[in-house]
């Protein structure tokens, strides 16, 4: 109890507040009164709205409830759990509430365009995330992040920013027409896995402490460091791997659907017997 | 045989008109590529049967004196990689290679010279690895070959070596039929045939390369590794020298759990075609059934660490590999049903295509139950490395791949030779396959349950197993007189004047559009689909299932 | 078909229900660990019994119901697909395996550690191709292939391999746990019934994997001192001449390449220690067992094993050419090390 | 042979490019596990000769990876040259990139025998081995390609509308290069 409600359990750090508070009121004020007045495209589902708030959501719980300082001072899976939030949850939640259009704003500033076009190619995309994802995880630059609190913080955007350009070929690109066919999205999902996997393996299967910041962290929360660290790798293997399956499926099932319309869906033909 | 069988004439010209030996070495035809490998297989199916009724004679008894430990060894592990590697992968390859560029309406494979090319690699392969008996002695250490028994110190000779570059070599060959397959079906589609229309037989074949591709990097590491340890003097499972012996295990099965779904959904695919043209429905629920296809292929690269619960892992990790092969279980009851649902309010017609088909679905079942015991950690400590995964294994892939692979060969024998293969001996062959797989495999849950140990060359008496392994060798030869049937049905078959039907099933997909056999083209002119079941379509206007989106 | 499969299954179940003959079966556990486990066992068999009937049933009724008859040649109603039915066949499994899981975190816990309050053993199992080594830290005591244990004591055991994996496996008392070179496994078991356990090494380990086997011989306490206070003895001193040719054979000659009798003498200045591949001979006749526990230790069979060991286990190490009259020596002393 | 006439149909195009994604993937694949292997013997062995790695040790691996980017650069060079017709550019990018391959698997040996190393030492001599030993082979492959394809440029076999030859082999060089960036800072950074 005391861990959740307990004094300074709570991080309540301005910046972050002022950073999701911002960015909820400016999606707010896009979608709505301004897209109105310009037109700027078709109004967004109540649904993919409030996708967006829950992607900002996830962001408030990894960044200032307990998890955070618990992650930040005992705990490599707290963290852990932690950065799966800002990677693997927030990312495609928040690109789920953005409407087709709305980088299309962006896009009239076509160098910007270019560079963002370039940058969600498919293998780009890929390279970027997970490279940033590994890169992090090299116990040095792990460590110095946890002693540094800029590090840290740059660590955190650019895990956020990697993320949405690694989910970005997989969600941004529908409902907005389709240039890359949609099966090339289950194959890249299927691929995300395996760096996942790769660095979640190595996390967990170590039979040492990786990371001497949480080797010689204060009190445990009665964790052993060790089954700490299998823990920070699990919440990594499993989730991750987890999500990127559904979201392989969930793109698979609207793809087969217009592949095959209404066939697969199970509509029995008006005649029943021909003689 | 096939060869003389289709030197007959033909009305448009087979695939393989006056095809001398010289015109099967030379040819780049996915049809004859694809007979050849089916034919080559199931030479291998038969020496790796003969294997396993030896093995059946020398465990009928405690203390058999059949065959020695060193010979028994060599033979439980030369069954194992030939079976695997050598019969149900190519067999899946071979009708695969036959049937994918006629169901997607295409005249051959993206690259038919590779695709040759892939073929005479396997042979080789396989060739090569027999030729171990002849080198002294055989590989003997289990198809999983596990490190550090397969070290020099341990395993003195050039077995393991043999082993290790028969393995790298049927590596390419898969990885080359792999690619050739995904690129046939990107990219040589008729037109109109969307992904939503491709037959679920192919879906499966897509899926299986697709993880081949992926997974046998790791095969080819952990093959390579040892290979260096044992010529170069490296030291990667060597421990003294700071290697480790659990680095074999995880790449091994990181590549060895996708490799049970690439054995299992190719002949998933096969009965998903069969059962619906026997039960005179669509498959149904076409798009679970393929994505639950998708979601089996992605799952199963995460779940190796399953095969190793009783390394001493921690219970943490233990804990979440069991939940995640728990969830296999989903996507495999969502096929079951659907081949239930599609029985369900048809016409059934039991041909033995059928029978075999419906035989994989109750056999089948029985490997996914207890499969699901084997994640229910404290007890897969009693029963791993028992009779009781040998029971399991061999419902999944004799019960599944097997039955699938027969009733596929039944079903499409028609198209390849112009030729019906008998009713009568095919029903007994049935049965006979039946009845005796489950006499062999079902003891064996209660010998694992009784404490037997898998390879083990012999067991004292007074333990309560003889009976139970009695049975077995029993149920073991009443299979082998069903292969025998089926074999001699064949030769009969073929002997048979050809009839030549095109579509003798009156079945829904592309292939039986072509001529049987089809001729070099496969189609005059590339057809139009419309929908999953082309012919259906054009033998019900009315009923086409493209209508049935208005 | 099916029924009888069913009724084989059946059969098999109870049969092993019954403790099949004196099987080494963990369906009559002689350990809490085993009983937890084969609780769980029939509670998963009869989940999957009613799933197999379920959905066999279904199977069957189909192929009787909807067979096609000869004169119908009319095309049944198209049936594509029911969103519905498939989520709720998507949903009943995650339900099923969910609960398993459930079931398996509760056992894992159950098994986890030894109950409070009970006698602990300390025992490092040692494998080697193809005998297990026992060695009783705390009590000074080291013994192959035979397992004595009191009964009601809680065992902590470490678990190497000297060569290749091995797996530790005593079904009644306890689940496997692989023998790994280079790392160390541990695992505790506890046994509160006396008796003879069977047990076998379960990771194939080489040409006489199948010959590596185990007996467990779970005794009052008062046994178990006794047996331990007589492995603590030396060995008898060799009287007469051929006596003393077979403790020479067996301290300096051809046999102290791999075996040791008693105390291990500690290596001369600058030499390595060696390294045994062979059981302590020390105590030999109080076994029954040897060769990996194939075979009863009788006279007999001591003889048969000296004169031709290649015979009763093919390939083993033990590959010396003994004369006769050295066999009788070794006859003479060793059946004396009771 | 005639249904392989037959097989050419319009949609064939890409057919060669989607071949080569894929097996470039599985390579990353492969190269994914042995780096794996690495790692999991390293957090399992504490002797590792670069923990801390000096200035003296990395020199010459970073000197081979400027000359592997430098050959990156001009494999994408060579591919830009035939896209706009320069056969001469094309001929000296495949030839520059050619000789800094070789000068880079020399550059690898060499380093390898100077670090004193051999596959036998412990378990890491063996990783050193394997990891640039495989990388080595890839790299070699490629030069294979590269000559073939420097040859059908001498032939003037290549123009604007036939330069799939010169487009695989580029992909395949910078998938190459990529690959010793990730080794170099498996190998030598962390």
């Amino acid at each position: 109890m005391s861990l959740l409600f307990g004094p300074g359990s709570w991080a309540w750090e301005p910046s972050v507040l002022i950073g999701l508070l911002a960015t909820s009121v400016g999606y707010a004020v896009l979608v709505g009164p301004l897209r109105r007045r310009h037109h700027s495209g078709e109004r967004v589902p109540v649904g993919r709205q409030l996708c967006f708030y829950a992607g900002v959501l996830s962001v408030f719980v990894a960044m200032v409830s307990p998890l955070d300082t618990i992650g930040d001072e005992q705990l490599f899976s707290a963290h852990m759990a932690q950065h799966m939030l800002l990677t693997f949850v927030a990312p495609p939640l928040w690109l789920l509430g953005l409407p087709a259009w709305m980088p299309g704003l962006l896009a009239r500033r076509d160098r910007l365009a270019r560079v963002g076009v370039r940058l969600t190619r498919p293998a780009v995309a890929f390279v970027i995330f997970n490279g940033t994802m590994w890169a992090w995880h090299v116990p040095f630059a792990y460590d110095a992040a946890l002693r540094s609190e800029p590090l840290h913080i740059v660590e955190h955007l650019t895990f956020m920013a990697t993320a949405v350009i690694g989910w970005w070929p997989v969600i941004q690109s529908w409902p907005a027409a389709d240039d890359d066919p949609r099966p090339w999205r289950i194959l890249y999902l299927f691929l995300s896995t395996f760096p996942c996997t790769a660095l979640a393996a190595v996390i967990t299967l170590s039979p040492r402490q990786l990371y001497t910041f949480y080797a010689n962290a204060p009190l445990q929360l009665g964790v052993s460091p060790m089954l700490d660290q299998q823990v920070g790798g699990l919440l990594m293997w499993l989730p991750a791997d987890m999500i990127l399956i559904l979201a392989a499926l969930i793109v698979g099932n609207r793809w087969l659907a217009d592949q095959t319309g209404r066939y697969a869906q199970g509509h029995p033909p008006k005649v029943a017997t021909s003689e | 045989m096939t060869a003389q069988a289709q030197a007959q004439a033909h009305p448009y010209g087979t695939a393989s008109e006056k095809a001398g030996i010289l015109d099967w070495v030379m040819t780049v035809d996915h049809k004859k590529i694809g007979i050849m490998y089916m034919v080559t297989a199931f030479a291998f199916f038969l020496i790796g049967g003969t294997f396993a009724l030896l093995m059946r004679l020398q465990l009928a008894q405690p203390n058999g004196r059949v065959l020695s430990n060193a010979t028994y060894n060599e033979i439980f592990t030369m069954h194992g990689t030939t079976m695997i590697f050598l019969v149900v992968m190519p067999l899946a390859a071979g009708l695969g290679n036959y049937l994918v560029p006629l169901m997607i309406g295409a005249r051959d494979m993206a690259f038919p010279k590779l695709n040759a090319l892939g073929y005479w690699v396997f042979l080789f392969a396989g060739i090569f690895l027999y030729s171990s008996f002849a080198f002294g002695g055989a590989p003997d250490t289990g198809w999983f070959s596990y490190a550090p028994l397969t070290e020099k110190p341990f395993s003195v000779g050039h077995a393991m070596d043999f082993w290790a570059l028969a393995i790298l070599l049927l590596g390419l060959a898969t990885t080359t039929g792999s690619l050739n397959f995904i690129v046939t079906i990107l990219q040589l589609r008729a037109p109109g045939m969307t992904f939503g229309r491709l037959p679920v037989f192919v879906w499966t074949i897509l899926v299986t390369s697709f993880l081949a591709v992926f997974a046998l990097p790791s095969l080819t590491t952990a093959g390579g590794l040892l290979l260096l340890d044992r010529q170069v003097g490296t030291h990667f499972f060597n421990v003294a020298q700071g290697g480790s012996a659990l680095l074999w295990q995880h790449l091994f099965w990181f590549f060895g759990h996708p490799e049970v779904y690439i054995l299992i959904l190719p002949a998933m695919g096969m009965i998903s075609e069969i059962i619906p043209v026997f039960s005179r429905q669509p498959i149904f629920g076409y798009k679970a059934i393929v994505l639950s296809a998708i979601a089996i292929g992605i799952l199963g690269f995460t779940v190796w660490a399953h095969h190793m619960f009783a390394t001493g892992m921690p219970n943490a990790t233990l804990a979440v590999f069991s939940a995640d092969s728990f969830l296999i279980g989903v996507p495999t009851g969502i096929k079951i049903f659907s081949w239930l649902g599609t029985m369900w309010g048809g016409k059934l017609r039991f041909k033995t295509p059928m029978l075999f088909a419906v035989g994989f679905v109750a056999l089948f079942l029985v490997g996914g139950l207890d499969g699901v015991h084997l994640a229910v950690i404290p007890v897969d400590w009693q029963v791993t490395d028992s009779y009781y995964v040998v029971a399991h294994i061999h419902y999944v892939l004799f019960g599944g791949a097997i039955f699938g692979l027969f009733g596929a060969l039944y079903y499409w024998f028609p198209k390849i030779t112009g030729r019906m293969m008998g009713e009568g001996l095919g029903k007994w062959n049935f049965w006979l396959m039946f009845i005796g797989m489950n006499l062999v495999f079902m003891p064996m849950h209660v010998l694992g349950l009784l404490g037997m140990p898998r390879r083990i060359y012999t067991y004292g008496d007074g333990l309560g197993w003889g009976i139970w392994n009695l049975i077995e060798t029993i149920g073991a030869f009443v299979v082998a007189l069903g292969i025998l049937l089926f074999m001699v049905n064949f030769v009969v078959s073929l002997r048979k004047p050809a009839t030549y039907e095109a579509d003798p099933w009156d079945a829904f997909t592309l292939e039986w559009k072509a001529s049987s056999p089809p001729a070099a083209y496969n189609f005059a002119e590339i057809p139009t689909v419309k929908s999953l079941r082309p012919l259906w379509d054009e033998k019900h206007p009315d009923l086409a299932d493209w209508r049935v989106r208005e | 078909m099916r029924f009888l499969k069913k009724e084989l299954s059946v059969l098999a179940l109870t049969g092993v229900l019954s403790g099949c003959a004196g099987s080494p079966t963990f369906l009559t556990p002689a350990s809490p660990v085993a009983q937890d486990v084969a609780w769980l066992y029939r509670i998963i068999v009869y989940m999957a019994a009613v799933v197999f009937v379920l959905v066999e049933g279904l199977l069957i009724y189909s192929i009787f119901r909807f067979r096609r008859r000869s004169d119908d040649r009319v095309e049944p109603p198209q049936l594509y697909g029911n969103p519905r039915l498939e989520l709720i066949w998507t949903g009943t499994p995650v339900l099923l395996v969910a609960t398993l899981f459930v079931l398996t975190i509760r056992t894992m816990g159950a098994v986890a550690a030894p109950p409070a309050a009970s006698t602990d053993i300390q025992l490092r199992i040692i494998g080697h191709q193809w005998w297990w080594e026992f060695d009783y830290p705390d009590l000074g005591v080291v013994t192959a292939n035979e397992l004595h244990l009191p009964a009601g004591a809680a065992v902590h055991a470490t678990l190497d391999s000297v060569d290749v994996i091995h797996s530790f496996w005593i079904p009644q008392l306890s689940g496997k746990v692989d023998v790994i070179p280079g790392q160390t496994n541990t695992i505790w078991f506890q046994s509160d019934q006396p008796g003879e356990y069977h047990g076998q090494c379960a990771e194939f380990c080489g040409l006489n994997h199948a010959n590596m086997r185990i007996k467990a011989v779970v005794e009052t306490p008062a046994e178990f001192d006794a047996w331990v206070s007589n492995q603590k003895l030396p060995p008898p001193p060799a009287e007469g001449p051929a006596e003393q040719k077979a403790f020479d054979l067996i301290t300096h000659g051809i046999c102290s390449n791999c075996h040791a009798l008693g105390e291990v003498p500690p290596p001369p200045p600058g030499q390595p220690e060696k390294k045994l591949v062979g059981p302590n001979l020390n105590h030999l006749m109080s076994r029954s067992v040897i060769a990996g526990a194939t075979y009863e230790l009788t006279p007999d069979n001591l003889k048969r094993w000296l004169q031709d060991a290649q015979r009763m286990k093919p390939g083993n190490d033990m590959i010396v050419k003994l004369n006769p009259d050295e066999i009788e020596a070794l006859m003479a002393y060793l059946t004396r090390l009771k | 042979m005639s249904s392989q006439a037959l097989a050419a149909r319009p949609r064939d195009d890409g057919k060669e490019r989607t071949a080569l994604y894929i097996v470039l993937a599985a390579e990353a694949v492969f190269f994914g596990t042995l780096i794996l292997s690495y790692l999991y013997l390293r957090v399992g062995q504490f002797d590792w000769p670069f923990n801390h790695p000096t200035l003296s040790q990395l020199i010459i691996p970073a000197l081979n990876t400027a000359i592997l980017l430098l050959s990156g650069v001009s494999a994408w060079g060579s591919e830009r040259a035939i896209l706009e017709a320069r056969e001469g550019r094309l001929r000296l990018g495949l030839l520059v990139t050619l000789l800094l391959g070789l000068v880079f698997v020399a550059g690898q040996v060499f380093e390898f025998n100077r670090a004193g190393m051999r596959p036998s030492d412990q378990a890491f001599g063996g990783v050193f081995f394997a990891l640039m030993g495989f990388h080595a082979l890839h790299v070699l492959a490629g030069i294979v390609i590269l000559a073939i394809n420097l040859v059908r440029a001498f032939a003037g076999d290549f123009s604007p509308a036939r330069h799939m030859a010169v487009s695989l082999g580029s992909w395949f060089w910078y998938f190459v290069v990529a690959v010793w960036l990730v080794l170099f800072a498996a190998l030598f950074l962390i």
